[in-house]
């Protein structure tokens, strides 16, 4: 069944999520929610390379790897959340678009 | 016999495709006992709770009332589903989905004997964890798609809670797999099977819930709260918002809810009985004739009856105070017998060898 | 297998029950001014940073390959670099602290969580700086920015404060992804974790060359994000405005050391055979941040906006000095050239903590002195501070003999002594660009001199302990400047020990 | 401690006492601290001519020490027959300059008088630094002090032309640090000048060298055209920035040519003299010419530095001893007359407020000792026999044409302008009948602008009757400086 | 890669999936449809609702969830850990208890800090 999947499957799997995450960050202009979403993709798609890898190599650092990832990944939102509602409470918008105090 | 019919099977259709329809037969033969389990658990409640009154619960229809739960669920069945013009519609529909599709495919790693498991898989234990986290995601649903403030306030209220008692439920399932040493079920329900006490005959006391008391407590009474169950039934307590997150839903929306609840306090127990009580292990040798599966369903009803009891007899919490056993006591508790346990099994006197 | 050597780690186990410590001793801390967590955390800094110092002496003092020791099982090491860069980020975050704790106390910032942050930081800082495994690099990072991000965030009811931070959270966290995307193609192709052995594996030759050229792009990608180099600049000027100023100094400061570390760390050690892919991208990254932030700088009326282009501009010129490294497998010119962008970057963070902890100097309460016009006069105002705030911008303008000449200087002899046309063309480019960046350094001078107070009478209530340090920190500058000789032996010599190990 | 290190930084000693002082308050204090710094400076100064070798082109009053020996860069001073003369000028110029500043400046007495004494310091270190390096440390810290003299205490537009003043300059030393940098290199790590100088280089490599050395020298000097920083600064700074910039700080730039483009790249400097020539006289032609079209003193006394600098490098460049003595004797004397032009402007400047020459006329008959001794200094300035300004003048003139008929022919015609847009300027400001109450009011020289007048009137017929000293002290050196250029350095 | 053992999860998933889509199909099949307003309007005390249902709440809801995330990561990292107990000697069991020791730290620092407080 897994038989046809090769790693190149799986790398260019994490390549397409990882790709989607960064224009989900360079194009989104409405959300940050969505925004804080796509970070968790890329970090995904990078933990989808690791293991594939770490598969493919029969080496488990890779997969250790992934769990430091994963923890980051969780404290990373939570401080990101943190801060999204510290700006709305400032703000009243959480659209990126509107974020334009800071310019020059 | 049931070789015989594994063997024609996969003579007829082939691997891949019988491989599908066996694992299908046996989520068939799962569920559809415990469907009935589930709807005999809420007409047991109301005799339960009726007899601790002193009053005698439903008797009308059937005798001995045994029929309610089926007249239940035919009125159910044809009560009207309305669908607030406030709502969003999809996600609206998607939360009882969401509540009840976890509380169902959770069994799939549920053994009820020595191999006898839809999916015997050895990350059984971590598949568990997740598939009950998902849980939560059909409260939040059913909140925020109502679009109601008493649905907003009890999915809040509903998911802090559920999310807080995960917490000492993971801690207290840690503790479990540190003295059993695997993901698999059937090897928790194994490894209680050996040790001092049982070597002498008297298994009951080999089993987890001995050395690991506190945690067996924590545990159901996390369960307790888990499921949203009296005594921290204030995420819908009538009084307050009603009925909570399910306050928009009708008919068989909202028998989806009531289903998921009793399935999950099923699935509590069970898992209360496998991780703390034995599993299907006889309490003492000389009962080992007695088959497993008859102990299991003994233990399993004794448990959910304890729900029972816990409802008729405490009141509520506030919702404070519920936080507060969460975070202040269960979590440190669980904490301190981690490493109690820990250290237990460092030392020389371990008896999880 | 390598043992744990916990000795390895003892500084940054210091570090870590410390902040742990204090985090809880704080709780108890009624003082507004949070005497007690201050002075701990001083203590706690000036020990680890002596631990280090004490580590380099005894690092340098072995000879060759024995100046390295691994720790925790090959995932740390300990060499005099690590050690040297470790000490600088300690003392940076001693004045950082000693800057902000006025400024953030007329705020009501001044909170335990800074300081434990900060320590936090300084541990992520550490970590990276020790770090002989990507893995350790990942964690350390994280640490380190997670407790700024946190930090950045500090001043919670103000939306530009807040907006800022939303900024560099997002893209700190791209940049995490990005090298981190790199590091899983690293290790996709070579099937190794540790630096060395990446190393070997590589020099090998055996590997697939686009995974790991792929790899390669993404690692520099990330560490520009980190470094805050163009094209990858966009978060630095937001946040270092954005940011109240303690915390941009923190932002500012510290960190750079880790930049330079890991790049140090992963390019250098881990794929110097690949220096090929990664130097040119380095190049292009260095001129255009020279560039832009050059340019950028000259628009700016905010000091502290201007002050981070200027930061995106020295970064892009320290990025200079780790270009030259595999001339005809050539370790003299590489070890010049490391040790030049080491030189360069414990000077810049110097100078920077100056000129941070000048702006934090004259802001008072519901003031921040952050615009380049609050600055008019400060010559006659306060003619001590105009004066070492001269010597802060002639630095950065790298004139003689302020310490940053001889930044430059030791880059552009490290370009120039490759005898490559590459490099000299990259070095006069690098010239011509730093004069463009002396005319906005020469308009805060001019802004102090030669224009009249904006508001008379305006005094400074500074404390004076804040003030000495300043005094220090601007004669560091200049002594600095006038005898660099020492540091300059040192950098060299802990790269020579680094390149040996 | 060396005799020169002592005159570095015994002066720029002074001058950070002198900002530590701190007040204006302090300001008469702060004056007669400045004025023995600068006597003391001075006389430390007068045993390095006193007890100068006349006898060997080595260089004499050494100091070796280790600087940065990370680099190989020392702290190696010492001076020639071609520098020790600047060493004692820029000390002399200096008492001059506190001096100037002495009712003048009011306002920050003590930075400004503090940050003369610096550049004083590290000009005279520009002068002895024999470590490339070194000297592009003194070289370049030359304009913090400068940039803000001028921004602080310069006139209206100070701030243009304190950017302007500062931006230029350093452009051009940005490319000389590079060729630093590279002759470091091409040496095997040695920033000594004089290994420099031994340096077999190919050509291209020279003209390379050449043109950066040219850059910063060129600036400095300052050629046409690079020469539009000069008016500006001369015209926005105060008198004593004003005094400094022409009389040393431009002959920094004429003694990088000698220290560094000649003898680093001889074949270069042979092969693109005709360059430099033809820039040289376009200076001393039409920058006399614009000097002529002036209307106000200071920048016609700018353009007419610009123009005497053209001398100078005209004499550099035609590689004789007539010619490169000249263009010495010539910095010399121009740093002598050059400062006394501005010294008298200044004078002017700060009793009637203005530098325009039609605001003046008759000023001899309220001044009439000022204008006696304006008379001598506008004489030197137009190379009159007898005054500083001839001898100069005339060697280059001499060797240039020794050198080519016509180009000393066009250079003499400088003597000619010269004289027409100094005397007409003297005739205008001095001369006729008071022009107008601001002339009627004033009030002549009192005795310390006496005394500074005197002295400096003293230095140019000193040097105008008996230039001797003068030319033996450089002989030696400018020989061996000649043959040196004269040998080719390609392999 | 052996996910064969997994296929029942999945069958089962799409089963529990289909338990829920099933009944409320069938309610809405047989079930009377007799929608008006006040039926459609959302549950309030007999008032018109009179602000957007989904306000602001609490902050102590996301701390709630910002610590949940935070200690379900702990107990991830537990899980293999408690696994691998018996394998991993003692040197494992003291790296987690100085990861537990920091984790209590951070505890106790929340919960002197108030985020535990829900009154």
């Amino acid at each position: 069944m897994s038989a046809g999947i090769t790693l190149y499957h799986y790398l260019t799997l994490g390549g397409c999520l990882f790709a989607l995450s960064v224009v989900g960050i360079f194009m989104n202009r409405r959300n940050l929610i969505v925004l804080l979403m796509a970070i968790e993709l890329m970090l995904l798609a990078v933990n989808m390379n690791f293991v594939a890898f770490s598969h493919f190599l029969g080496d488990m650092h890779g997969q250790v790897f992934v769990f430091f990832i994963l923890t980051v990944a969780a404290a990373e939102s939570a401080i990101g959340l943190a801060i999204l509602v510290v700006l709305f409470r400032n703000r009243a918008t959480i659209a990126v678009d509107e974020l334009d105090t800071l310019k020059g | 016999m049931i070789d015989n019919i594994y063997q024609s099977g996969l003579a007829t259709l082939g691997a891949p495709a019988w491989a599908v329809v066996w694992s299908l037969i046996k989520i068939i033969v799962l569920v559809a006992p415990l469907m009935g389990c589930v709807a005999y658990l809420t007409l047991w409640e109301r005799k339960a709770i009726g007899r601790t009154q002193v009053r005698p619960g439903p008797n009308r229809v059937g005798p001995m009332g045994l029929l309610t739960p089926i007249a239940d669920a035919v009125k159910l069945i044809f009560k009207e589903i309305i669908r607030p013009t406030a709502a969003n519609k999809g996600l609206f529909f998607l939360g009882p989905i969401m509540t009840i599709m976890p509380a169902l495919a959770a069994w799939a790693v549920i053994p009820v004997g020595p191999e006898a498991v839809v999916a015997d898989v050895n990350a059984g234990l971590l598949f568990l964890m997740a598939i009950t986290s998902m849980e939560v995601y059909g409260v939040i649903i059913a909140g925020w798609a109502s679009n109601s403030k008493y649905a907003f306030l009890g999915a809040l209220r509903a998911s802090a809670q559920m999310v807080s008692y995960e917490i000492a439920m993971g801690f207290a399932l840690v503790i479990v797999l540190m003295v059993s040493g695997s993901l698999n079920l059937g090897d928790v329900v194994a490894g209680q099977q050996k040790g001092t006490f049982a070597s002498m005959g008297l298994n009951f006391l080999s089993w987890n819930w001995l050395p690991l008391l506190p945690i067996f407590f924590v545990y159901f009474i996390s369960g307790l709260a888990e499921t949203n169950r009296h005594p921290f039934d204030v995420v819908e307590g009538e009084s307050e918002i009603v009925a909570g997150h399910m306050i928009e839903y009708s008919g068989m929306s909202f028998a989806m809810f009531f289903l998921a609840e009793y399935a999950n306090m099923i699935l509590v127990s069970m898992l209360t009985v496998l991780f703390f009580l034995g599993g299907w292990d006889a309490p003492v040798t000389w009962l080992g004739f007695i088959p497993g599966w008859i102990w299991l369903g003994i233990k399993v009803f004794l448990v959910v009856t304890m729900f029972l009891w816990v409802r008729a007899s405490f009141p509520r919490y506030r919702y404070d105070q519920i936080m507060r056993l969460g975070w202040k006591i269960f979590i440190p508790i669980t904490l301190v017998w981690l490493v109690v346990v820990g250290l237990w099994i460092q030392s020389p006197f371990n008896i999880w060898k | 297998m390598n043992p744990m050597n916990w000795l390895v780690v003892s500084p940054e186990i210091v570090l870590l029950v410390a902040a742990c410590a204090i985090a809880l001793i704080d709780l108890y801390v009624t003082d507004p001014k949070r005497g007690l967590t201050f002075w701990l955390t001083q203590l706690t800094l000036a020990v680890v940073a002596l631990m280090h110092a004490s580590a380099m002496q005894a690092g340098l003092g072995a000879s060759g390959a024995a100046a390295s020791v691994y720790g925790m099982q090959g995932l740390v090491v300990s060499d005099p670099l690590g050690h040297l860069l470790a000490t600088c980020a300690s003392l940076a975050l001693m004045a950082t602290l000693a800057y902000a704790r006025p400024y953030l106390g007329e705020r009501e910032l001044l909170k335990g969580e800074f300081f434990t942050l900060s320590m936090f930081v300084l541990l992520g800082v550490s970590v990276m700086i020790s770090a002989n495994n990507f893995l350790v690099i990942y964690v350390g990072l994280e640490l380190m920015s997670l407790s700024l991000y946190a930090m950045a965030a500090l001043r919670r009811d103000h939306g530009v404060s807040t907006e800022a931070a939303m900024k560099y959270f997002v893209l700190g966290a791209l940049a995490s992804g990005f090298l981190l995307y790199g590091m899983s193609m690293l290790y996709g192709a070579t099937g190794k974790l540790d630096l060395p052995e990446v190393y070997a594996v590589v020099a090998d030759g055996q590997i697939n060359p686009v995974v790991l050229t792929l790899g390669v792009v993404f690692l520099v990608a990330g560490l520009a994000f980190k470094l805050g180099v163009v094209p990858f600049h966009m978060w630095v000027p937001d946040v270092y405005q954005g940011a109240p100023t303690a915390v941009t100094l923190m932002i500012g400061g510290v960190p750079k050391f880790a930049a330079f570390a890991i790049a140090f760390r992963i390019l250098v050690e881990g794929l110097s055979t690949l220096g090929h892919d990664w130097q040119q991208m380095l190049m292009v990254l260095s001129v255009l941040s020279m560039l832009i932030g050059n340019l950028a700088a000259i628009a700016q009326t905010n000091l502290k906006r201007m002050l981070a282009y200027s930061a995106i501009a020295q970064l892009g010129f320290m990025l200079l000095g780790l270009t030259p490294t595999v001339v005809a497998a050539n370790t003299t010119s590489a070890a010049n050239g490391y040790s030049s962008a080491l030189f360069y970057v414990v000077t810049y963070v110097l100078t920077t903590l100056g000129s941070f902890g000048l702006i934090m100097l004259l802001a008072r309460q519901g003031f921040e002195s952050e615009e380049i016009s609050d600055l008019s006069g400060l010559a006659k105002r306060a003619p001590w501070i105009a004066g070492v705030m001269t010597v802060f911008m002639f630095s950065l303008a790298g004139v003689p003999p302020m310490v940053g000449f001889y930044a430059k200087f030791a880059v552009l002899q490290a370009l120039v002594t490759t005898g490559d046309s590459t490099y000299i063309t990259l070095a006069i480019v690098a010239v011509l660009l730093s004069l463009v960046a002396a005319f906005y350094y020469l308009r805060i001078v001019k802004v102090m001199y030669f224009d009249e107070p904006a508001e008379s009478g305006a005094a400074l209530t500074a404390g004076s302990g804040v003030s000495a340090l300043l005094a220090l920190n601007g004669a560091a500058a200049l002594v600095l400047g006038l005898l660099p000789q020492g540091l300059m032996a040192l950098c060299r010599d802990v790269i020579v020990a680094a390149l040996q190990g | 401690m060396g005799l020169l290190s002592v005159a570095i930084w015994l002066p720029i000693a002074f001058g950070v006492l002198l900002l530590a002082l701190g007040r204006d308050e302090n300001a008469g204090t702060a004056r007669w601290i400045a004025l023995a710094g600068a006597v003391l400076s001075f006389v430390v100064t007068i045993p390095l001519v006193t007890g100068f070798d006349l006898g060997t082109a080595a260089l004499q009053f050494e100091e070796n020490l280790a600087w940065i020996e990370r680099f190989n860069v020392r702290y190696h001073l010492g001076v020639d027959g071609i520098s020790v003369w600047f060493v004692l000028l820029t000390a002399f110029i200096t008492i001059i300059v506190v001096m100037a500043a002495w009712e003048v400046i009011t306002e920050r007495a003590h930075q400004y008088l503090g940050a003369f004494l610096i550049l004083s310091g590290l000009m005279v270190g520009v002068f002895s630094a024999v470590d490339g390096l070194l000297f592009y440390v003194f070289f370049e810290a030359t304009l913090i002090p400068m940039y803000i003299i001028i921004g602080v205490w310069g006139g209206p537009r100070r701030v243009y032309a304190a950017f302007k003043f500062f931006l230029y300059t350093l452009l051009g030393s940005l490319l000389m640090l590079i060729a630093l940098i590279y002759l470091y290199a091409k040496s095997g790590g040695s920033f000594e000048i004089l290994e420099w100088h031994k340096l077999p280089l190919p050509l291209n490599a020279q003209a390379l060298l050449f043109f950066a050395f040219f850059a910063a020298f060129s600036v400095k000097v300052p050629m046409w055209p690079v020469h539009t920083w000069l008016p500006d600064a001369h015209v926005e700074a105060p008198t004593g920035g004003s005094v400094v910039l022409a009389a040393i700080m431009l002959k920094l730039g004429a003694y990088g040519f000698l220290r560094f483009s000649m003898p680093i790249a001889p074949d270069a400097s042979r092969e693109y003299a005709w360059f430099i020539i033809a820039l040289s006289l376009i200076a001393v032609i039409y920058i006399g010419l614009v000097a002529m079209v002036q209307t106000d003193m200071k920048k016609l006394v700018a353009y007419s530095s610009i123009a005497h600098m053209g001398f100078v490098t005209l004499g550099f460049f035609i590689f004789n001893e007539l010619g490169i003595s000249g263009g010495l004797v010539q910095m010399i004397s121009h740093g002598f007359v050059s400062g006394a032009m501005f010294l008298s402007i200044g004078v002017l400047y700060d009793r009637v407020h203005s530098r325009d020459i039609a605001a003046y006329g008759g000023v001899v008959n309220t001044m009439p000792k000022f204008a006696a001794f304006a008379l001598l200094f506008s004489m030197a300035n137009c190379g009159l026999p007898g005054t500083a300004g001839f001898v100069g003048e005339w060697m280059v003139i001499l060797g240039a044409v020794q050198y080519n008929f016509w180009i000393g022919a066009l250079a003499a015609t400088a003597l000619i302008f010269g004289a027409a847009y100094t005397l007409w300027m003297y005739k205008r400001v001095y001369f006729g009948d008071i022009a107008n109450d601001h002339v009627r009011e004033l009030t002549d020289i009192n005795a310390r602008e006496f005394s500074m007048m005197a002295l400096l009137a003293a230095a140019v017929l000193a040097m105008g009757l008996y230039p001797k000293p003068f030319t033996d002290v450089m002989h030696t050196s400018v020989d061996a400086l000649i043959k040196h250029v004269a040998q080719s350095k390609l392999q | 890669m052996d996910l064969q053992g997994y296929l029942p999860v999945i069958l089962f998933i799409l089963v529990g999936i289909a338990v829920g889509v099933a009944p409320q199909l069938i309610g809405f099949l047989i079930g009377p449809q007799r929608p008006d307003a006040q039926k459609n309007s959302p549950y309030e005390c007999g008032f018109e609702a009179f602000e957007d249902a989904r306000m602001k709440f609490d902050v102590r809801y996301y701390l709630v969830a910002i610590l949940f995330i935070l200690f379900d990561l702990e107990i991830a990292f537990l899980f293999p850990w408690a696994v691998a107990l018996k394998d991993i000697g003692a040197s494992g069991f003291w790296a987690m208890m100085i990861f537990l020791a920091i984790l209590v730290v951070g505890f106790a620092y929340e919960w002197k800090k108030g985020a535990l407080d829900w009154e």
